[in-house]
């Protein structure tokens, strides 16, 4: 039932509004509103009830396994919820001057300098909003750079086929050309296609890493020279920066720019879509470009940096300080894990993935890059299930449902086909990993006995399978009162 | 170890399952030259009880302050329910809703703050959101654009519009060499100066921006200037306060046919100031263009046994379907955000927004009033305005302000930093949490201010 | 899955204690602990995720109509919590001076002042943690005045047969011997039979209004005159204060002292038990003896009075103040509603309870007095139903759970055979009332057709009907860990 | 009007379906002479909003304090989940768990904290809350009586245990004529004068209550005197600080038999100081006393298909069914508390718990160390203690802790006042809050007050 229906006329919440209506007299009628909106006219106590109950029709990293690739979906803990709504930080105008937000500008300064060691990156902004707006920041930097140098023929980015499809989108958005190159068998970029498609109209290079597909790209610091060597900037893709935290760092892999999911790596928690928090980190050369505001120290006290001290940034990206909540949140988690927690995400996602990988490759998953170690996640495919009882990743994904996990995330990259990407991350428990592994293995036998059964799956949620079509040929995106 | 529960019992079995000798081994694919050593600027560990207190310390020290900033980011009260609903783990904790059948609660809930989107900005529809006020004028540009018909890469932005949107939306524009035109104002009345429109729209351009109330708390007259632009083949974009939309005409409404696009800023609507995000980006329009619209976008279907359920829809304007040719890039967006705008929408209700805004709008006047009474400070624009008011003053801003200070008030913004054709302005804010007394206070503090 | 079975050995949750452990060479061997406690360990994901799913399990104000006879379970505002964890009301600790403490107290001397208005009592003391033990401090003072008067021979306290259990056992824990008096057909005290008990032995009587029959007693002024005629003093529980807020005042029916519920008037949260705030409200004989701490105003601050201020108080009840918490959150709760809030709440309540009662005789269902008002409860019984078809009120109760409806008092008062207290409280809306009116409808249908389907009721709980015998007998009430 | 969802139609046809032709109409049962007019002292309703600005101002006014306070309640870390969790609507607004089925939730958890306080305390079993450690000293006090063979109606209390638990019990043993006799400490470490307890023992008593640690903060040597008092045919009732179990040798586990009932305080497991209250009684003892053990007490037990599942159990005992003749009157208790402790012990763990109380204790030497630098200042009693110790000053304490207050320091608690034989003693706590500066700076201040 939808808020909507719960609705009468008439009905209110005093509480939540000042007690007597005051005059609106000086408004001329023309722009005043003439009908009122439709929202609904329910009580407190019908609200409280609705969102509540809607609520506990999500699954949730708080109450289910969730093991959705290039997720990063870790246990998001509750004290840096707690942290970043103390009530002085929630009150804090975006607008009051810095003088008023030393604390609070303490925070996202001590955050910029973990993140630069954490990437070996000589400057981070934390301005962008989620990873695509890193992206686009990084690229928008990247075509600063290349215009300031007069060098204005670079019209082309490069992405590899199994990239997020963020970056292409992102690319196209700075007005580039977008070329795609292959990826070899064992899921690496493919180097020879790399080199033919570089050249003088190369801007740059966007990669990811581990890819995609789970893996790391072995030859990084080649591909990063070859683009290099043609004039061409290297972007790396951070989010899944969860396999690799305090083990290997994109500045030292020779990296011009990188954007940070904080809302993956750093336990943001996701909020059901957002926000996130993509932070972008540059080497020296792209200083000069980054994306306003970000904090600097000068004479002992933080301040933001603006147009004024940057004169060259590519600007802002937002109204005011991107989502600096969320940042505050990245914060607390970065100080309670320390340098040696840091590198244990990475070590113990691994662990994870791999153990999950190989349990399920016993129990007759069909891991994609069967020769490489999983990064933090991995890939398996379906294709064998699929030819042999016509049961499907997707159906798979929502059997899993019903045995009470979150799916893994399902054909992407696309070019592995029926895929599941397989990410536990590190706060999972074994037993956790094994029973996934339990419920997958019962899941193959049901789909050779009773596979129409799987196929309608799930069977246990509030709904039964959505109809994706019907929602997008007759389109209903907002509730009519009936007349 | 942080937020890792493997026993060392648990390490050995799963390293012995998969036949490797160490956890470091599992690092053997990474070139060896590569692995870094210490990282030096992450400090150690800390408990909980460590941070909480650091934490604490610093709140503690930035302190609370009366506060009449509005520019933009407005301190509204908010109901205790709507965030004590939003921390709920299923909310908080779920990612974005891909698995439909295993999501409903997110899904319902936005397909609720579409409708409430679409209602309030008089629009067909509305995205699930996009990141903020500003890069959602951004988004609102682009897609003008792509809607336009003879590709038309020209827009024209009203200079009242608030400064930082301009920028925002300028850096997006500018990798795709969209010009924008910026549309001065009248001196007398704040609004967009219509014989200048007339001059800057004998070229052809897609959109027309129109800020309501504008930067200045002005309130335009959207009407005219909507039938103008789409006169001129152009669509009309409105950026409006959502508070404000309780008592005014929405931008669905205006003109003839109506604005097409509406897009803004939604954090009046139960999200804290937060010294500036997570905030909420907005958007709505006709249905017409639709698939163009950047964001998440919901739709009500129905399950296999014909029950009524919600699901991501028209995915293939989006970056993960249609990757280089996608609508936008956007991929996260403000989801939790929503989350706490439509719970507020639904305690609030209809009435409840509209004292509300009506409140805010009482509260500003009565502030111009009581200001206006102090020598020397006189309204810098003849025109009704929402919640927020723009002040000469005798003596240049910033001293002022900074004395107020002292008194741990925030006096307002200066106006003459971004608009220094206005010379000494501030612009002062009072919503509904404003009492008489606040307001009184103001005042007082200003002449004691302004005497030095 | 009890936490103890998610728990292995050398899980541990390093944020949430000290780094190191601290040596303790001090503590002599002998004294010190020799076995572990039998404490998880488990992640802190596992913790959250397992109480977050626990959660779920229940019925909830928040989630379910609650309609549960006798405790005013109504919605509970989000503020009042809010407000009442303020930091710095959380942070105070109970010995720290009344000088720091301003803010604090004059929320509960306002809140004193409240309650002696809206009781029309001339003191009132918020010690008490729940109705039981304002019963037991207002039987106590009843003691202590008898007693400061020489007046020892008073042995027996009387106690209406429809009083709930906490009456004649405070009685007895005061040392009283309980007089039972019967309850007339149309659910008042037996008034013939009170003035046959009455005499010099009588302490005093406690007295429920409206009565937990669900009906004022209209002879409540007689009731008085004659146990204070006899020198006995005259108790009320206040429990059902609901009924009547605002509208009459037990102070002005001459009664001498009073409890509350502030957890059901007052709208506190039960939270799933407790804690609750019982508050006694006192006539101006009893002042001397009201019991300490309470919050007095002297020279323009605010103190607690104690021992040296009260020496004839019956003294402390619990070591500190009482449950403070629970009285900030009434404390906003009556601010929200105001003068004129106090008493729409007497007036809703009353409507929902005689509306429901009117509609569910319409369906068929018995009132057990017909002749009455409801106040803001009723009672039906069931008892034509179990003797046509066998199924009790129990087994309606449990049918009522898997229609969505929190089941109302099942077999309270013992006095009504097969019967349901039903209190919808004010702050539910017709439409909920009207579909749990449709619910018990469909249930007695099911009650004729399917009565087997009725009496295995609840079919949709995370447990069937649970063996109570079992409970009882073969005591399980610790895990122990499997050898 | 607030929180009444009632609509001028919703009224009509409610009072048309009843017959009632107004809502006053529904209280003609009332005489009429008792309606009551206008409440005086009940203020106008509140917004929220205005509510909250109220409240917040008084909250500023209170302040922190950094806090040396200790006697009884306890500032501890507490991990930010156990509110999170606590507040959420099916915990905080459930009922007592009448319908099992509806209730597995609460139920199971109760269930979890009987398990953890019967091992905490090495008890067999534990019941699921009193109210607070004061009342839960009487209710002990009582059941030992009830038990006790000869009905013998005289309890051992000794005069080291916190005066205001005493207080409690008292009110409660008055009303039954039970004797409370008190039991005097030896001057020079604090603890039960063991000869005088020989003389009063000599005369029956059902029960001798021993507090570890003591008011003090000294540790006890249970061992023997339980058994001396097993020896002459009482009960023994532990009333243990739940931290400081976790390193010292539990009740269930003093002596031969160990002691018969613990109870006590559980406000340190979880619980914000909340200027009081609301804490958490405990009580735990041997199996053979459960059916005397008052409170609710949930049971695990299966359902029809033979699933586990819990329930509250052997309500035989309550008032409920039992009336006049219940072990206690007691009826709601504190289950929102439990659920906090039982979320607290869940994210700290047996190791945690450990580490929690060896910090504090570790920290309260360091204290007694530093403050014992300071001249004229001197541990008040030879033997070991746990997170509290008492001082000696040179001074009357109460200037000195005003002093202290004015650097927004609580110094502890004034011991003269309930222990005037002690004379200036001060009573100061340091848990595992309190940093080395803490320390420092406590022993700074001290000294500076000291001097004047
Ligand atoms: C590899 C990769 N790149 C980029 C993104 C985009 O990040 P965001 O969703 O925060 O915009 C994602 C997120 O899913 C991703 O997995
Ligand atoms: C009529 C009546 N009196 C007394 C009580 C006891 O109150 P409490 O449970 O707060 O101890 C109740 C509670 O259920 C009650 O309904």
């Amino acid at each position: 039932m939808l808020i909507f229906e719960r609705s009468r006329p008439g009905r209110a919440n005093p509480s939540q509004a000042p007690h007597t209506p005051a005059p609106c007299d000086d408004i001329p009628a023309a722009l005043r509103r003439r009908m009122r909106p439709l929202l609904p006219e329910v009580s407190e106590l019908d609200a409280v009830r609705h969102y509540t109950r809607l609520s506990q029709k999500n699954f949730s990293i708080d109450t289910h396994f969730y093991p959705l690739g290039s997720c990063t979906m870790k246990y998001n803990p509750r004290a840096s919820n707690a942290l970043a709504m103390l009530p002085q930080f929630l009150a804090r105008h975006p607008l009051a001057p810095a003088e008023t937000g030393q604390g609070f500008l303490a925070c996202l300064h001590d955050l910029q300098e973990i993140l630069k060691d954490v990437t070996g990156m000589a400057g981070v902004s934390l301005t962008p909003a989620a990873g695509a707006q890193g992206e686009f920041a990084g690229v928008a930097m990247i075509r600063a750079y290349h215009e300031a140098r007069g060098d204005t023929a670079r019209r082309e980015i490069i992405v590899p086929d199994a990239a997020h499809g963020t970056n292409p989108a992102t690319a196209t958005m700075c007005g580039y050309a977008v070329r795609e190159i292959p990826t070899d068998r064992d899921g690496n970029v493919d180097l020879e296609a790399l080199r033919a498609v570089v050249g003088p109209h190369t801007a740059g290079l966007m990669l990811t890493n581990p890819s995609t597909l789970g893996v790391f790209e072995k030859t990084i610091v080649e591909i990063q020279k070859i683009v290099h060597g043609a004039g061409g900037l290297t972007y790396y893709d951070g989010a899944n920066l969860n396999a690799i935290l305090g083990k290997v760092r994109p500045g030292d892999m020779g990296f011009d720019v990188i954007h940070m999911n904080l809302h993956k790596t750093f336990s943001t928690p996701h909020g059901g879509g957002g926000p996130g928090a993509g932070a972008v980190g540059v080497a020296p050369r792209l200083l000069p470009f980054l994306p306003i505001p970000y904090v600097v120290q000068r004479d002992g006290a933080y301040h933001w940096a603006d147009e004024r001290d940057c004169p060259q940034s590519i600007g802002r990206l937002s109204a005011f300080m991107g989502n600096a909540g969320v940042c505050l949140r990245a914060y607390v988690y970065a100080r309670l894990l320390g340098h040696q927690g840091m590198q244990r995400v990475a070590e113990y996602a691994t662990l994870n993935a791999n153990y999950l990988m190989a349990e399920l490759a016993k129990a007759g998953f069909r891991p994609a890059y069967p020769r490489r170690r999983a990064s933090h996640e991995f890939i398996v495919t379906l294709k064998p299930l699929k030819d042999e009882t016509g049961v499907s990743a997707m159906d798979v994904a929502k059997r899993l449902l019903d045995k009470g996990f979150h799916a893994p995330t399902t054909y992407f990259p696309l070019l592995v086909p029926e895929c599941l990407l397989i990410e536990p991350t590190e706060t999972e428990s074994k037993e956790t990993l094994d029973a996934f592994v339990a419920a997958m293995k019962e899941i193959r036998e049901e789909a050779y006995k009773q596979p129409e059964m799987v196929k309608s799956a799930p069977h246990t949620m509030p709904v039964r399978r959505l109809d994706d079509v019907k929602a997008a040929r007759e389109l209903d995106l907002a509730w009519k009162k009936p007349l | 170890m942080p937020f890792i529960p493997h026993t060392e019992q648990d390490v050995a079995e799963m390293l012995a399952a998969i036949g490797a000798s160490s956890v470091d081994a599992l690092f053997d694919e990474i070139p060896p030259q590569l692995v870094s050593g210490e990282l030096r600027q992450v400090p150690p560990a800390l408990t909980e009880m460590e941070i909480t207190r650091l934490m604490q310390d610093r709140a503690e020290q930035d302190g609370r302050y009366l506060s009449f900033l509005g520019a933009g980011a407005y301190e509204h009260h908010i109901p205790a329910a709507v965030w004590q609903l939003v921390g709920r783990g299923e909310f908080y904790t779920a990612y974005t809703p891909y698995q439909a059948e295993a999501s409903q609660g997110t899904l319902q809930l936005l397909y609720e703050w579409q409708t409430m989107m679409a209602s309030l900005t008089g629009m067909d529809v509305s995205n699930a959101s996009l990141y903020d006020g500003g890069s959602s004028l951004g988004e609102a540009l682009l897609m003008a654009v792509r809607a336009s018909k003879g590709n038309c890469r020209r827009v024209l932005v009203p200079r009242n519009l608030h400064p930082y949107y301009r920028a925002a939306a300028a850096v997006v524009l500018r990798q795709q060499q969209i010009e924008m035109v910026e549309v001065p104002y009248l001196a007398a009345t704040g609004r967009i100066d219509r014989a200048a429109l007339e001059r800057l729209g004998a070229e052809p351009f897609a959109a027309l921006v129109i800020g309501q109330p504008n930067f200045f708390g002005v309130l335009e007259e959207p009407d005219a200037l909507t039938d103008w632009a789409h006169g001129k083949g152009a669509l009309v974009i409105g950026v409006c306060n959502p508070t404000a939309l309780a008592l005014l005409n929405p931008p669905g409404a205006w003109g003839q046919a109506g604005a097409d696009i509406a897009a803004g800023e939604a954090q009046p609507l139960g999200i804290p100031l937060s010294g500036g995000g997570p905030y909420l980006g907005y958007m709505a329009c006709k249905q017409a263009l639709v698939r163009q619209m950047p964001g998440r976008i919901i739709g009500r279907t129905v399950d296999l046994d014909g029950k009524p359920g919600f699901a991501l829809t028209l995915q293939a304007r989006e970056q993960h379907i249609r990757r280089s040719k996608a609508t936008s890039n956007i991929c996260t967006n403000q989801g939790l955000m929503v989350t706490a705008a439509t719970i507020y929408l639904a305690l609030t209700g209809p009435q409840g927004l509209e004292r509300v805004a009506a409140q805010c709008h009482a509260n500003m006047r009565r502030l111009a009033q009581l200001a206006g009474a102090i020598p020397g400070v006189t309204p810098l624009f003849a025109a009704p305005g929402f919640h927020e008011v723009a002040l000469r003053l005798p003596q240049p801003v910033e001293p002022v302000l900074a004395r107020l200070r002292r008194q741990r008030v925030l006096g307002g913004f200066d106006l003459g930093a971004a608009y220094p054709e206005l010379g000494n302005a501030l612009l002062v804010c009072a919503t509904e949490t404003k009492t008489e007394d606040d307001l009184q206070r103001f005042a007082q503090l200003l002449d004691a201010a302004l005497k030095g």
